[in-house]
């Protein structure tokens, strides 16, 4: 297992309730696994899972995207800047 | 100059940042918050950042419009924070030898921003509050 | 806001006049005085109107502009007499609900102004002056 | 005959040294003879003909648009305004 930080942001934060958290998953994991995993204990995060995008260490990666230990991992739901 | 600020976006600022004695035009953007949205009185909007990404995101921005169109500077600004209806949220300032490039670099930063730049606007009504964007 | 002046243009006031808590959007173009011209130095630009028409013009081309884009507020101001390098010659600013039309309107009154308003610019140098545009 | 008045500018009103001068032409006549007119007294005008447009009461005309008394003209030399 290793150890990624999460942040969370706008409609998804709200709804963890922390705009971070520390997640523990198996090395090489997608990306997507840290939605998943935050999922299973969320029901109302389960929906959001086609409505992502995900960032590792500041840069947008594809879901399949393979983690490694103390990656800084970033749930990015549609942008609404500007 | 490429910024993520609290305080109200001060548009000379920006001039400033982008004036060249060898510049002919400049085209600046600035996005304004809007009073009603989907026909419901907006009283206050709401931005939030993922800083650390955002703000390289925003420099390579102007980086590449930079070498796209040959411009000369470019300031990009965006609020967070609580931003009140008819403040700027928003601002984008290109210098440029001849006009044409200078409007179409800013279209293009302020285009690029707002698909993906990790930046989110939150809508404050009397009844509530939403985010904007598409969700489930 | 539409106006010939000879001081220099102050953009906050631009603003100012298209501001509208409707408004999503501002384009804002500023025509700046370029040090050089040909290969030479340009010390200082003078521009010259015809304003008596050149003020009905105008209004005309940001009319048409408003209803051929739908945008909400316009300001057109243009300065006259000595312009030094740097300086504002022109300033457009357009106000709309969306983002496209502000640049699109701010373009089209620009390029029109250029090609069509009776006022002229004049270049001077180290060694003597030219007004600037095709002659015989 | 009628009188006209003609307004001049940028590098027209440098060579005629005037910004507006009082004409008399021919009643009727096309708006062009008012730049003709000058050209007559002054050769440097004469290669600006196919150069300048014309205004009549603050309007772009055509050459051949016919004066009437009091008529304000303007030679319009080419604009480099913005």
């Amino acid at each position: 297992m290793i150890t990624i930080s999460v942040k969370l942001f706008a409609g998804i934060k709200d709804i963890v309730g922390k705009d971070e958290v520390e997640l523990s998953v198996a090395d090489a994991s997608p990306v997507a696994e840290a939605l998943a995993s935050l999922a299973e204990n969320n029901p109302l995060l389960r929906p959001w899972k086609n409505h992502v995008r995900f960032a590792v260490n500041k840069i947008y990666v594809q879901p399949d995207h393979l983690l490694k230990s103390r990656d800084e991992v970033a749930i990015i739901p549609p942008v609404s800047g500007g | 100059m490429i910024q993520i600020i609290r305080d109200k976006i001060n548009i000379n600022a920006l001039l400033a940042a982008v004036a060249d004695p060898a510049a002919g035009g400049i085209d600046i953007f600035i996005g304004t918050t809007r009073n009603h949205s989907d026909g419901k009185d907006v009283l206050e909007l709401e931005y939030e950042a993922y800083q650390d990404m955002a703000l390289p995101m925003m420099r390579q921005i102007a980086d590449d419009a930079k070498e796209r169109w040959g411009v000369m500077k470019i300031a990009v600004v965006h609020r967070i924070g609580k931003v009140p209806v008819g403040e700027a949220s928003v601002a984008i300032a290109v210098s440029s030898a001849h006009r044409k490039e200078a409007f179409e670099a800013c279209r293009y930063i302020i285009d690029t921003l707002k698909k993906t730049v990790p930046i989110w606007k939150k809508e404050l009504f009397a009844d509530g509050s939403k985010w904007v964007g598409e969700r489930p």
